[in-house]
């Protein structure tokens, strides 16, 4: 029988203490920074210093930061699940809210936490690594950060004003359209993918041109490092997938604020178009976060063996036959579809297909380890848990692309325990892995090693914990997206435990945010620039690096240069010779992209709340910043010889 | 240029272009400059796959017309033949305006450009004639999805052709202000990129959407 | 040293009898998928198993090899393990890790093109029966077509006999998964879906919604009562005789997203479901139409060949 | 391949045109292509299949066009132009969304 909190429908959304809670800690926190920023009157240098800047370093510290404020938001959201979850009939949340909790967690963690983590990282080292003194486009660079900082604001603030989307991460019409789905909470989900989207695709753009033409002399692509090649795998598909993204997100939108018929029942609408078309996207977007990751380990496992990458070729070539296959298996999405069975033994295979080059992967890492010295440095750590949680979520992965065993696995918690292990296993570890890896080049001391053991092990732990019981309970029938179950199906004691998995992990994120607190205060400096002994050039430069990077652009003779030169003593070769040195020309701050990113915001709100004029004086102030970009005849300036000199001086390098 | 300035996109080859002698398009000539029409190159490739996107949403949805009228009935034969002589004449102008611009010739280049930009308003204005049409006789984005599809696809195609003109006429401006300089070269360069793309993209809107409308409902 | 082997030969031991724990308690009947009630079920269980498998000859040696090396290359003071700094490349073994993946593949890629074919036709020769499947906000329609007979949120099946079900919605597309008689498919607007299942024994089983489908999806609860035929056919009968009729405004009260209980119905309104599925969009899938058509020249009881407007549409697909 | 990855020093040459003979023989070839495409088809030359086939024949024909007479798509300043490299895997992309649409949303229906 209707339990009773069915029969009302109201998008109020007063009355619940969870809101009030988020309001309260909204507003705190809001009063909080505005009263320390003016108590050290720190606004001017915030605006100078962060709001305006073009410099890739900084873009990517802010990157990094609003990622892991993301990771917070979402893994509470993560945390209140498991809680309702716990066990049967219980009534933390009701289904309004968890509905809009797993759709926030989901969307929140791929898209505003696990892409910005990830172009935190591309930022903050691809420039580097590759010899060059920012990326291609630095002032697009600046508005693809701020773009995506305004999209995840008006996600985050869907919670307390005019109620969060509820139709998954996913989306699917027509339950997402308007016919089942009225208020603005949908329309804050697609006003805010489809703004980072924008983002996102000017960052692909901006990094593959970067990479194809801003090398140093000498960087061939085949002596690129890996996590640089790893980035040209990304990019290509953030070019050709996002744009699905935005149609399919912009389809939606007409269907709902201007009642036309792509996905509706009505009308001769199809909504199994949409399900075709977000997968267009969906599918290679978990490639776009695994990628990086798969860069990121390839030079980790390289600098801690002490060791080449063993097979940097077919490291290569399977990294571009990932991004090859996987725009060809987007429909192991819905094989229950019934689309036919030719086209599922089509897809099925297809799928299948993308476990050997990753396979090769994994196995040229066991085998860079192979012969070498293995240190055990924290960003090794998470390398280390990632092999075998990531081919075991591969596995499972492999399993579901057996077509006919899908029907039976489809929308079960095994495909959820199959997508956290890769995410968690392979994404999240990759992103850690890194942050530990390249914190000293960005802030110049490193984390400590003693909490970050302890946060490895409560999160790994917690990992197994919270998720290998899922498979067993999608095998006993249990559907991803209820908000509670039925006592006497067995899956109480599993639920359990895999709550329990998930307390662990919040208790290690918590340890890991204590890590880095610690390390503020008690760190210890990096003064050499290359703490683990590094390869590749980023580990050349001082920790962090000059504004601009390279006082002088070196030549590059090698793959892994930097190691080449240090192997044969000959790192004097990348010494800086006050002759050398010539003006350096930049690109000038810039306040546009965060008044660009400003006004995206409230074109997003114009369109969310269906105020068309908003809308559009938003669209017109997008239009007349870059009018005004373009007129703009002087964007960059020279930094003098004097100051480079002096810069350098004051590193120590001259 | 100076060649005493490292560029951030210079690192190799930044005083290089003129040392073999050979001839290099003022909108080459310059490092940032070959980074820019690259990084545009690449945006048109995802153009191209969102104009993908949306054919592939026409397509399968041409024939659910629901109580409107089919494309045979509802399409003017005339009408779209215009349009595509126009927008390839336009094409070919834009492409007299890059070839006046790679001869450093400014008045040639603005007179190109302005007779490409006046074609492109002539097209929108065909086009926009069209819409109005449709929807006055009730065929609105709200009468099936066969209608929702065609209005999107191509007034899609329609807003970037608008794009293009305002683009083109901000150029035209510059291009009088300042004259063929590497930047304004650039910009001539870039616009006619754009510009020759939509071309390609009106092509097969004609051939899949108004010519396959027409010979079978 | 002998500590940490003692320490490893408990946790293997733990391991090994933990794996064996479940896979004798998996042929428990809460672990739905592992314990098939039906062919349909046990041909998906056949591929799991086999995928498992195969997956099990990578993965153990992938980890032997992770926890070997791990073990062997440690950067410990006097390790004696070679260190070859610039051992970078192999042909053999790359030719190892690709070519043996390659082969897995190609046999877990056979394996499941052919599995795929099998499933699209009925588990066993004999005379099917046919329900059909509406998922409304928030519960399931069945209806019977050859005894004009409907329920809400259960069904009666018979044992041993392939049952076809013809699957639509006339809400948010939902997904009708019996786990235990087999995989799921979607039910989606417009669209007539077919699905061949069947029941080997008499039983109880547990279905669900298997598509999110908003505020009410985790009350999508059904199940399939499997009886021997002459049961089925007495219950038919029971139903017949003493049940309400579904009347069209008793439909349009379902319709509303709501929750409700078990019904039961002896009729319901001619055609519902074909005008369903038809203007929901059915209209334009040429798919849609054959199968629609395939009912009612296949399913044996079937009354859908009479339908207004099938004979004349039918020939339009292309 | 790998010799070619590597091709990104080597200065590249332009063509440079005195007088515009490729903007005038493609403009010419692209109206030639139109008519042919709007005769064969609006005309009923031949029957549906063919026509289809031959119009987005010579719709293809038309992206070379532009490509070469008006986009210089082999330009670049050094190196291997990157971009038709871009445009080729972007076209290999564009026919799989295209056509694995069409064929997904036909629905040979599952069951026979
Ligand atoms: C980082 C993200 C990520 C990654 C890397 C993967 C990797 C893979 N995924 Fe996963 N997947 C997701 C994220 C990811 N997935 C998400 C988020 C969903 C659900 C979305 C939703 O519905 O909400 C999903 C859903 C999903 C489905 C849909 C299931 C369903 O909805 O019913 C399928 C089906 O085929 C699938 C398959 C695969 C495969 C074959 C791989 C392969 O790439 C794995 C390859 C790796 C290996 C195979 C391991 C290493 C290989 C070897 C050691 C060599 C030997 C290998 C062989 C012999 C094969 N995934
Ligand atoms: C990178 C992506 C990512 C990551 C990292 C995670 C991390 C986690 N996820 Fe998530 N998840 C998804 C992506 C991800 N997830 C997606 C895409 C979906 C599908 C959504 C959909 O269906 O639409 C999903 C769905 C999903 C479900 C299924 C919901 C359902 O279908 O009903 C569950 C249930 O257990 C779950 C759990 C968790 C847990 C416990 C974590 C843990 O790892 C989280 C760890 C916790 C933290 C990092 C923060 C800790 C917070 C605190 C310490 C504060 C303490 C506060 C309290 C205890 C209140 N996730
Ligand atoms: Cu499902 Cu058409
Ligand atoms: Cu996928």
């Amino acid at each position: 029988m209707p339990p009773s909190h069915l029969s009302h429908w109201g998008l109020l959304i007063t009355g619940d203490p969870l809101i009030y809670g988020a309001d309260a800690s909204i507003v705190l926190a809001t009063v909080a920074i505005i009263f320390v920023l003016t108590k050290y009157k720190k606004w001017g240098w915030l605006w100078r210093e962060w709001l305006t800047t073009v410099d890739h370093k900084k873009i990517g510290i802010m990157y990094l930061i609003a990622a892991v404020l993301m990771l917070f938001r979402a893994g509470v959201d993560a945390e209140l699940m498991r809680t309702q979850l716990a066990l049967p009939n219980l009534h933390v949340l009701g289904p309004e809210h968890y509905d809009q909790i797993f759709t926030t967690h989901g969307t929140i963690m791929l898209l505003f936490m696990a892409m910005p983590f990830i172009f935190a990282l591309m930022n903050i080292a691809v420039p580097l690594q590759i010899g060059a003194r920012d990326v291609a486009f630095p002032f697009l660079n600046a508005i693809s950060f701020w773009v995506f900082f305004f999209a995840a604001m008006l996600l985050n603030i869907s919670f307390v004003i005019g109620g969060s989307p509820d139709a998954g991460w996913t989306s699917y019409a027509p339950l997402a359209g308007a016919g089942f789905d009225t208020g603005p909470g949908e329309n804050f989900y697609l006003l805010s993918l489809q703004i980072t989207g924008i983002g996102s695709l000017a960052t692909g753009i901006n990094f593959l041109a970067t990479i194809f033409k801003m090398r140093a002399p000498g960087m061939k692509l085949m002596k690129m490092p890996l996590f640089t090649w790893s980035i040209v795998a990304t990019s290509i598909l953030i070019i050709y997938a996002f744009p699905a993204l935005t149609v399919v997100l912009t389809l939606l939108l007409i269907d709902r604020i201007a009642g036309a018929h792509f996905f509706t029942i009505a009308a001769g609408g199809n909504p199994m178009m949409y399900i075709n078309m977000f997968w267009i996207w969906g599918h290679p977007e978990v490639y776009i976060l695994i990628l990086p990751a798969f860069g990121v380990f390839s030079e980790i496992a390289a600098t801690f063996s002490r060791k080449a990458v063993f097979g940097y070729k077919s490291m290569v070539f399977s990294l571009l036959l990932i991004s090859l296959i996987s725009y060809f298996v987007w429909a192991h999405h819905f094989f229950t579809m019934g689309a036919g069975a030719g086209v599922n033994s089509f897809f099925a295979v297809a799928s299948m297909l993308v476990g050997i080059p990753t396979g090769v992967k994994i196995f040229n890492w066991l085998f860079t380890m192979f012969h070498g010295r293995i240190r055990i440095k924290m960003p090794m750590l998470w390398m280390l848990a990632f092999i075998p949680c990531f081919t075991m979520g591969g596995m499972t992965g492999v399993m579901l692309a057996a077509a006919p065993a899908d029907y039976q696995y489809h929308n079960s918690y095994f495909l959820i325990a199959h997508f956290h292990q890769v995410l968690i296993g392979g994404t999240l570890f990759g992103m850690l892995a890194a942050m530990y890896y390249w914190w000293p080049k960005m802030f110049g001391f490193m984390l400590n090693e003693y909490w970050g053991k302890w946060a490895f092990w409560l999160f790994n732990i917690g990992f197994y914990v919270c998720f290998e019981p899922q498979y067993i309970l999608g095998l006993m029938g249990m559907q991803r997206r209820m908000y509670t179950y039925p006592k006497g199906m067995g899956w109480t004691d599993l639920n359990f435990i895999s709550t329990i998995g998930a307390y662990i992990m919040g208790i290690g994120f918590l340890v890991l945010v204590w890590d880095i607190v610690y390390s503020i205060k008690y760190g210890e400096r990096d003064l050499t620039g290359d703490p683990w002994d590094g390869r590749t050039l980023e580990w050349s430069l001082p920790s962090p690096a000059p504004h601009y990077n390279f006082a002088v652009i070196p030549t590059i003779t090698h793959r892994d240069h930097w190691w080449e030169l240090k192997q044969t003593g000959r790192q004097d070769e990348l010494k800086i010779h006050e002759q050398d040195i010539r003006p350096i020309h930049m690109p000038k701050n810039s306040g546009k992209p965060f008044l660009i990113g400003l006004s995206f915001f409230v074109v997003g709100w114009g369109f969310v709340f269906e105020w068309y004029i908003l809308a559009v004086l938003g669209l017109l102030a997008i239009f007349v910043m870059m009018f005004m970009r373009s007129a703009e005849q002087h964007p960059d300036y020279h930094i003098p010889v004097e100051e480079v000199v002096h810069t350098e001086t004051a590193l120590g390098r001259l | 240029m100076s060649t005493t300035i490292d560029h951030t996109g210079a690192q190799h080859g930044h005083d290089s272009h003129s040392s073999t002698g050979a001839f290099v398009p003022l909108e080459y000539s310059d490092p940032d400059n070959a980074i820019k029409i690259f990084g545009f190159w690449l945006f048109l490739a995802a153009d191209m796959v969102l104009f993908a996107c949306l054919f592939a949403t026409f397509i399968v949805l041409r024939t659910h017309i629901a109580n409107g009228p089919d494309a045979q009935h509802l399409f003017d034969v005339k009408g779209f033949i215009e349009e595509t002589f126009i927008l390839l004449t336009s094409s070919f102008t834009g492409g007299m305006a890059t070839f006046f611009m790679r001869h450093r010739r400014v008045k040639g280049t603005v007179a190109w450009l302005t007779v490409t930009a006046l074609l492109g308003m002539a097209f929108v204005g065909l086009e926009i004639t069209e819409f109005v049409h449709d929807v006055g006789i009730g065929a609105t984005m709200q009468t099936s999805a066969f209608l929702s599809a065609f209005f999107t696809l191509v007034g899609t195609h329609g807003l970037h052709v608008s794009i293009g003109i305002a683009w083109m006429i901000s150029i035209i401006v510059q291009l009088i202000r300042y004259g063929i300089t590497p930047a304004t070269a650039r910009k001539v360069f870039i616009v006619n990129l754009y510009w020759h793309f939509l071309d390609v993209v009106w092509v097969f809107i004609f051939t899949v959407v108004y010519i396959m409308g027409v010979i079978h409902a | 040293m002998r500590q940490r082997k003692k320490a490893k030969r408990a946790a293997a031991y733990l391991a090994v009898s933990a794996g064996a724990a479940l896979l004798l308690s998996g042929c428990g009947s809460q672990y739905q998928v592992l314990d098939p009630a039906g062919p349909v079920a046990k041909t998906e269980l056949h591929l799991i198993v086999m995928s498992a498998l195969l997956m099990l000859i990578v993965i153990i040696p992938v980890l032997i090899l992770f926890f070997y090396i791990l073990y062997r290359y440690r950067d410990k003071p006097n390790n004696t393990a070679p260190y070859e700094p610039n051992h970078q490349d192999s042909k053999v073994l790359e030719i190892v890790w690709w070519g043996i993946p390659i082969l897995i593949v190609a046999i877990l890629g056979a394996y499941t093109i052919k599995t795929t074919f099998i499933l699209t036709k009925p588990p066993t020769n004999t005379t099917p029966i046919t329900v059909e499947v509406t998922s409304m906000d928030w519960k399931w329609l069945f209806q019977y077509p050859g005894s004009h007979i409907a329920t809400v949120n259960y069904l009666d099946v018979p044992v041993g006999v392939p049952i076809q079900f013809v699957l639509t919605s006339n809400a948010p597309m939902n997904s009708f998964w019996v786990p235990r008689l087999g995989g799921q498919e979607y039910t989606m607007p417009g669209m007539a879906m077919r699905l061949w299942l069947q029941a080997s024994y008499p039983g109880k089983y547990y279905g669900h919604g298997a598509n999110f489908t908003g505020r009410g999806f985790s009350h999508t609860t059904f199940y399939v009562y499997a009886k021997p035929m002459p049961q089925f056919k007495q219950w038919v009968q029971s139903v017949k005789a003493s049940a309400k009729p579904l009347t069209m405004t008793e439909y349009k009260k379902l319709n509303v997203p709501g929750i409700v209980g078990n019904l039961t119905f002896s009729s319901y309104p001619k055609n519902v479901f074909y005008n369903t599925v038809m203007n929901d969009g059915g209209k334009y899938m040429s798919s849609t139409m054959d199968s629609m058509m395939a009912i009612g020249k296949k399913a044996s009881t079937s009354n859908m060949s009479g339908m207004p407007g099938m004979s004349n549409t039918s020939g339009s697909s292309k | 391949m790998m010799n070619f990855l590597d091709d990104d020093t080597k200065e590249r040459k332009f063509h440079e045109e005195n007088f515009p003979w490729k903007g005038i023989i493609g403009y010419i070839m692209s109206i030639v292509l139109t008519i042919f495409a709007f005769w064969f088809s609006l005309d009923h030359v031949s029957s549906l299949g063919p026509t289809l086939f031959v119009i987005l024949a010579l719709a293809v024909l038309q992206i070379f066009v532009q490509m070469f007479m008006f986009m210089h798509v082999t330009e670049s300043d050094k190196g291997f132009p990157w971009q038709t490299f871009g445009l080729i895997s972007g076209l290999i992309f564009v026919i799989a969304i295209v056509a694995l649409s069409m064929w997904i949303m036909t629905f040979s229906s599952m069951a026979s």
